[in-house]
């Protein structure tokens, strides 16, 4: 399942110099509940139509309006479209935020503003060129009645970006049209709005600006999508029927789109009845225990939740471990500890996930870097997790779960049938003499199981208590420790099963990156303009754990490893360093985390500086 | 439905049901609970209800949490699978096993700690979702396998106990029930296998969620004050491990409650409790009603037992969900997969 | 105590109190609720019955857990100190608190999703315990905070909706605390000022746990089926963020319950809730007869509210636990450390 | 607060020697509910009294009647009292477990059984002397009623040891008088019991064998006691006053304690109103929020738990760690994963404790390795946590914490006063312009706090959600860490104030070892063994985490270290790998996890095979 990234020719990372056509960030500073997402989104989409790679990442507060929220489109013709740091047009729509807002601008960058009020002069920059459209003015004149007048606004304002930054009208109105089907008023009204903008930027300003974008050939292998979706949609591809979940931000639009899709797919259109059963239930203990309990019974199941409930799933994966129990967990990781920032992206779990549980625990982790690999690893996950009878947890992010993503296009092989791992039929069981649930493994350290309903032949009794290889109840040491070790065994051989790490080699390298999930855009850019100043490093992003010979072995070529990641505590290098042979010594730290996705001159940055460069 | 038939309960240890299967093979492993524990009394009714409706055993799935009780669910059924799970986590599971296979009979045995004090926010939340199963509330007022603590359930020997007791308001899992939105509310005592077996029965017959609540004397840990040889005081007079180091022999108790008035019935440690049936005549299906009736008869002391409410009309877990008749682990991938096609007609061009 | 008189509820924001303090004084952060939420006119509802009562600021501990609702305990008293803690368990946070410092004046609020959802066993708990405390439960039908979904109290429009609506049975506080020996329970309407501050004052004073259910509509997220611009609509229509993304300006609702009569509320998506208010005569001390009024009113569709039930009698925590007068927390050490010499003794030899 | 330990002189370890004069080990198979251990009890208690170091622990099944439980004496006059795996006296009163019970004697031992029945040929040993006591028989002669006859056989038993092992009649004579004080016909039956056992032991055997007491020179300083008792001891006189839990083997004795020392010491005698409050809550969940709010609101704190509670308390835990709230959290440690074995000991959660809860969180542990120091350490936990406003937990275990040691006296500095930390009052608040609660740090990184119903310019807003420094609520990535660095900042600032390690040199040592808890005394006799074997180790026990220099130099100063624990993941290792620059290739593993108190043999077995020595 190797997946082709964007972003893979050479030559077309930021590095200082100013970006121009197809190359340049736009920043867009909006209220909380103003409707002003849907437009940002509109912009971003007409791009991706245009052909050209373009990225969206939503600045959002945990609240439900009122508060300051940003949007940030990168647009990048060679497809590096990692956030950005600094920004050519800045979109300030909100008063609060507004000194901020333009202090972020780079020199000789623009601001479009709303000139229906008369711009304080102690804001204003001249290394900055200001593009005021009276929107609240154009609005108030053409519509009638608040609610209409504050979602019009957007709209106007979008039009003006249009028009600077040179979509493709054209587009824009099909999507409009696509957008509101069946809704003519909706549309007529968006439309009209929309031209107020681009009419009057068209008639003010030089259109475009000398950022904008320009037509490209179409990526045909590429889609947009944000990583929730993709996740679902991987669990309805893998044949999951029963799902459980509390709501939590990040990670509620992934069960949201499970439902959807499963609406529309799994739904006998004669009986009306329903080929899967999802459950909101009471907490996350629940959820984690209803995820177990139908495993159990045999139905791929799984959970979707963030931080807080991986905090309270602690006791049942443990007993989902050592009772050898299937279960697929999707932690969407935000910002800890604690509550934390439920709306900015981390990757803070990944001890708490590697180590959950009280007692010696392991689990398999998954570690997606964008919505293709949420797809694939989600499918991947229900095969390790029922190949290797234990709970499979992937870590996905707020950044790729929920921003929209240019991705590599879905794709799926029809000929896909699920690992169901050893699961003896009435059949089998017919033919041994007599069946123990923890004995006879196999070169996996992987032993039979039945499910219930099938035989009495088969029939045993899951404990979380202490156990003996026949399943029977112990307090023996030889007996515990006879399981516990097979545990340990199965673990580690588990590690051959796992995706393989993704790898970047370059002529030359001094030294080795190693990273995960969704640092991969921007490091992958940072060792492009590092390359460009003459140090080249070879690349490394570990898709999974434990970790396979290939890490290990990349690990062993380099003396000098830098391991990106999102957390504090450099929780990747705590788990190589556990979990590898590498001497700790050669792994150094690169660590952002301040909550918003990564860019590349985070990477570049403190790279040069541990270099000395 | 309502009203419940006592059958004779005797029946010759070898006597066939309509699948050919004697007594002994709704029968599992060697209890290891205490000589006497009410416990053990339940499980044979158990034994018994399985063996008259002659379910077959590896269609049952039998479950519970932590606890002397959660053992019991290896005390029953050998033919079925079992799951001891984790201390009050029964209910989730329960339902996630359910979800996946409706034609499971679900049998979850829980106690009074399990069910009213760790787990009480999912029994709410298993009791509002109507799950099809028997819950089983193995009630003796304490924590027993960690040596007799009180638990959150009225104190099974309270009406004898003169002056202070338990300080605290008991958590009675049928007014909790008609509160929650149960459908199914019975009671009954461990030591009347005249009046359980039925009972156990009607709630295996249930749409939805039925929860039968057992008084079930825990024969080493009596706590009432009062008593010498209680846990209470032991703690008090701090006698170390010697008293509860050591577990007299005991005989289970049994009593008959009659069908109409009320029955005393000692306990392991002199206290009394009064028993008393639902009176002929009496409405299971007027939720008002039952309430009232209920908080009145725990008023005058007494121990309400029989079907006390039922509700058949409320669909359970798979009719809300609208989930296939078929079990869902039935259904083959090809069903399941929407396959190449259908992937790249979805997503944003 | 039982019966509340109401008060007239206009008072120049200057007046002082018998503290002279204003009701600025017990104002607290600018709010960040969506314009219109039913949460600010409770916190304002709050700020009010604080400073009629003339509580001195700093003496209270406000506690939440997580939800629109918890954040509110930031806009009121910003001379007391707030904990906005975990989803679900502010109420064992809560109870150490008190249990600290029983001399604080402790106010705990909740939503329905963080009250009888995630936390609904420390709930259970917390109404045995009979901590002394007031616990207002915001209650909006819905997760607001995470946009939406359906919570497991009643829906709040329920009467308003023709045929199938939400199809789990919803968990009634109220019921919910009769069940659980809860001592003091009231029912209002954010909306209902002239209400709300009376049952609040009262539910101060109270000896133990006072739980008032606090109907509060949402703005943004009003679940019912049928209506155009709900979110479940949304869900089915596959509507991306466009809607939940854009919150309208709208003003909170206000309505009178009339003292003895019911009123048809208009909630914001057109549904409506027929509140009553408790009858005169009425008596708040008789659980059973309590009960079946609750239950009688449910079933009319109605949403009965005022004082609802109330029992002083029961003992409060500390008056359990026996515990010293003095808080805990003042007690000096050396009252505490039985000393060296003690220690000497302790031990076999 | 050094502790002086037995076993400090030399030459005293076992050796597998044929031990004889104070030198042996018994083992007593009994059926758990028959009220054995009383009687194991007073003979482990009896020879302690003798001034023979002793040490008697209890492997009970998780079972309250039926099953088959041990009693496991040991008799070392240097104080060497750690298991021993191998028995010169079995005592086989369990039919059960009869055939394996045999078999653990070691040649030239003793068996007493009740002859009262004649013994299966097959089971006979000719290498093992069989010492048959009709002890049914006597007692259904002397007694009435099922009850006292099962009670009284045991007390028959212990009475034909007494006379075999040569134990003072008096003193046995004397600890019944005080146990059944008041109690005069119990007293004179257990005393009647008692001698019909002596009597015949006396008239059939040669007593005492060559395994036997004789008295020695009091230990003044030592006392017998279990640690959880102790612990208990130590939360009371460190003021605690509030205490929440619920019940969980093996801490319940913990908390049953603290309430029976409270009732004791805590009881106002005139008003009968109580200075201490504890709750049973609901669950584990509840009871880390009772201690969270309790401390908050700023009583001191504490409950106690083991493995299942440690996972559930996973989320507040971090929010404690976040918000900067003390607390003190014992956690008995007892076999996982998941309910595992609930009465066998481990070293399981040293992981799970260090890091506890998603997002990046560190808490401060630390490592009693007897009652003494539980008692200490209990009360060094109050201070620590307020000193560092953060959550403290103390890693005890089963073996610890529920068999009776004989241990160090327990003594008290009546000048003591707990370490309440940076506590602001109201004179305090005066003084300053404005409080705020995340600001103003000292050199430990603590900022000062407030209490709640001081006053109203203390008051302040707790989150576990973002905060600036100011305790504001923040989405701002510089506001967020400059919080959470100061957070990692004041853990490792911890370093300086934890216990220092203990430690014992050998001249030429040729590596060290380093261990933890109580695995210290089968450690130290392991060092003894091994010494006398030509091979000299230094021995290093960490006391606490974060570790500081005195551990971090150890590890440097040694190339070759054995980390010796009790759990099969090496949780020690790990925590020394990942939190010390000790390379990791240093560190060698001796894993000891079935379940059973550690033994001298088990570390002499592994280090000599690893050494190929
Ligand atoms: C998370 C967790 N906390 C505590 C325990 C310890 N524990 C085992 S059983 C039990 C109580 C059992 O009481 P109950 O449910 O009434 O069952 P009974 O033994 O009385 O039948 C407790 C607290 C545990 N196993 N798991
Ligand atoms: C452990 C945990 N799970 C889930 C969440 C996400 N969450 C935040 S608020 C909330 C529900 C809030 O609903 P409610 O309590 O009714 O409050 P409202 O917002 O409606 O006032 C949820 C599920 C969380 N913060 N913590
Ligand atoms: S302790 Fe009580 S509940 Fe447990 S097995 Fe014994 S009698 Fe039964
Ligand atoms: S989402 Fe609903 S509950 Fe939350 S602030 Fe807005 S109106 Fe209030
Ligand atoms: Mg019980
Ligand atoms: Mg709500």
């Amino acid at each position: 399942m190797a997946v082709t990234l964007p972003g893979t020719e050479a030559g077309g990372a930021a590095d200082g110099v100013a970006p121009r056509v197809n190359d340049f960030a736009v920043k867009l500073a909006n209220v909380n509940g103003t409707g002003s997402s849907s437009a940002n989104n509109l912009l971003m989409r007409a791009m991706f139509r245009m052909g050209v790679p373009v990225s969206g990442k939503n600045l959002f507060p945990s609240n439900i309006q009122g508060l300051p929220t940003w949007y940030e489109i990168r647009v990048n013709k060679t497809g590096f479209v990692a956030r950005a740091r600094e920004y050519d047009v800045m979109v300030a729509m909100n008063a609060q935020t507004y000194a901020a807002d333009i202090r972020e601008v780079r020199s000789g960058g623009f601001l479009l503003y709303d000139s229906s009020w008369p711009l304080d002069q102690l804001l204003v920059r001249n290394d900055v060129t200001y593009l005021g459209v009276p929107l609240a003015r154009m609005v108030n004149e053409a519509f009638r009645g608040a609610r209409e007048r504050i979602l019009m606004k957007n709209i106007a304002y979008a039009g003006a970006l249009v028009a600077v930054l040179g979509i493709d009208m054209e587009i824009i109105s099909d999507l409009l049209t696509e957008r509101f089907a069946g809704k003519e008023k909706l549309r007529e009204s968006n439309q009209r709005a929309l031209r107020l903008g681009y009419d009057y930027a068209l008639e003010h300003f030089e259109c475009p600006i000398d950022c904008h974008v320009e037509r490209m050939e179409k990526y045909d292998d590429l889609m947009l999508i944000d990583g929730n979706t993709a996740a679902a949609l991987g669990c309805v591809y893998a044949g999951a029927t029963v799902a459980a979940w509390y709501p939590i931000t990040p990670s509620t639009s992934l069960m949201d789109a499970f439902t959807r899709f499963c609406e529309r797919y799994r739904r006998d259109p004669e009986t009306g009845r329903n080929d899967y059963l999802v459950v909101q239930a009471e907490d996350e203990l629940a959820s984690i225990g209803i995820v177990l309990g139908a495993s159990w019974a045999g139905a791929r199941a799984f959970t979707s939740t963030s931080g807080p409930g991986i905090s309270l799933m602690n006791e049942l994966l443990g007993m989902g471990y050592y009772a050898e129990i299937p279960a697929v967990i999707v932690d969407v990781q935000r910002v800890g500890p604690s509550t934390g920032m439920p709306t900015r992206t981390q990757q803070g779990d990944i001890l708490a996930c590697a180590y959950a549980s009280h007692g010696d625990t392991k689990h398999i982790l998954l570690f997606p870097c964008n919505p293709t690999e949420c797809f694939e690893l989600a499918v991947k996950a229900f095969d390790l997790a029922e190949r290797f009878q234990t709970p499979v947890i992937m870590l996905s992010d707020l950044d790729i779960g929920m921003n929209d993503w240019v991705t590599p296009t879905l794709t799926w092989d029809d000929s896909y049938r699920p690992d169901r791992g050893r699961v003896l039929g009435a059949d089998e069981l017919e033919d041994i003499s007599v069946f123990h649930r923890y004995d006879n493994e196999d070169a996996d350290f992987v032993t039979p199981r039945t499910l219930p309903g099938v035989s009495e032949k088969g029939a045993y009794f899951t404990r979380g208590s202490g156990h003996t290889r026949e399943g029977a109840y112990t307090e023996t040491p030889d007996e515990y420790q006879a399981v516990v070790d097979r545990l340990a065994h199965k673990h580690r051989s588990a590690a051959r099963a796992m995706p393989e790490p993704a790898i970047e080699l370059r002529e030359g390298a001094r030294a080795g990156v190693v990273t995960v999930g969704g640092c991969d855009l921007a490091v992958r850019e940072a060792l492009q303009i590092l390359e460009q100043r003459g140090i080249a490093l070879d690349f490394l992003r570990v898709r999974g754990f434990p970790f396979g010979p290939a890490v290990e072995d990349f690990l062993d070529k380099h003396d000098l490893l830098f391991v990106v990641e999102q957390n504090r505590d450099a929780q990747l290098r705590s788990l190589l360093v556990l979990e590898t042979p590498v001497p700790k010594d050669r792994l150094r730290s690169v660590l952002v985390y301040g909550g918003y996705p990564l860019s590349a001159a985070d990477v570049v940055d403190s790279i040069t500086a541990q270099l000395g460069a | 439905m309502p009203s419940i038939v006592k059958p004779s309960v005797t029946h010759p240890a070898a006597a066939q049901n309509s699948r050919g299967l004697t007594q002994r093979d709704y029968e599992g492993a060697m209890s290891t609970l205490c000589a006497g524990c009410g416990h053990d009394s339940i499980t044979a009714a158990l034994v018994h209800a399985l063996w008259e409706l002659a379910i077959p055993p590896h269609m049952i799935a039998k479950l519970s949490g932590i606890g002397c009780s959660g053992k019991t669910t290896a005390y029953f059924a050998r033919g079925a699978h079992g799951f001891n799970s984790a201390h009050g986590r029964m209910p989730p599971i329960a339902t996630g096993a359910s979800a996946a296979n409706r034609d499971l009979t679900v049998i979850g045995i829980s106690g009074d700690g399990d069910s009213l004090s760790i787990g009480l926010g999912h029994l709410g939340h298993l009791m509002r979702r109507n799950l099809r199963m028997l819950y089983v509330l193995e009630n003796n007022g304490v924590y027993g396998l960690t040596k007799g603590q009180f638990s959150a359930s009225a104190d099974v020997g309270s009406t004898a106990k003169g002056g202070a007791s338990n300080r605290l308001a008991p958590i009675d899992a049928m007014l909790l029930g008609l509160s929650a939105g149960a459908t199914f509310l019975a009671r009954s005592f461990s030591g009347d296998k005249e009046q359980l077996v039925p009972i156990l029965k009607s709630a295996l017959a249930h749409r939805g969620l039925a929860v039968v609540d057992v008084i079930s004397p825990c024969v080493t840990f009596n706590d009432h004050e009062g008593s010498t040889k209680s846990y209470l005081f032991t703690r008090q007079h701090e006698v170390r491990v010697t008293e509860t180091d050591f577990v007299p022999p005991e005989p289970a108790i049994e009593a008959t409650i009659p069908e109409n008035g009320a029955a005393w019935v000692v306990m392991h440690d002199g206290a009394t409790v009064r028993f008393r049936s639902v009176p002929a005549g009496y409405d299971p299906t007027d939720r008002a009603a039952v309430t009232a009736y209920l908080q009145e008869a725990l008023a005058r002391g007494e121990v309400l037992t029989g079907l006390l409410y039922v509700d058949e009309a409320p669909p359970d877990l798979h009719e809300t969900a609208n989930s296939s008749r078929e079990p869902l682990v039935s259904i083959p991938y090809e069903r399941l997969c929407p396959g190449a096609a259908e992937l790249s007609r979805v997503g944003a061009r």
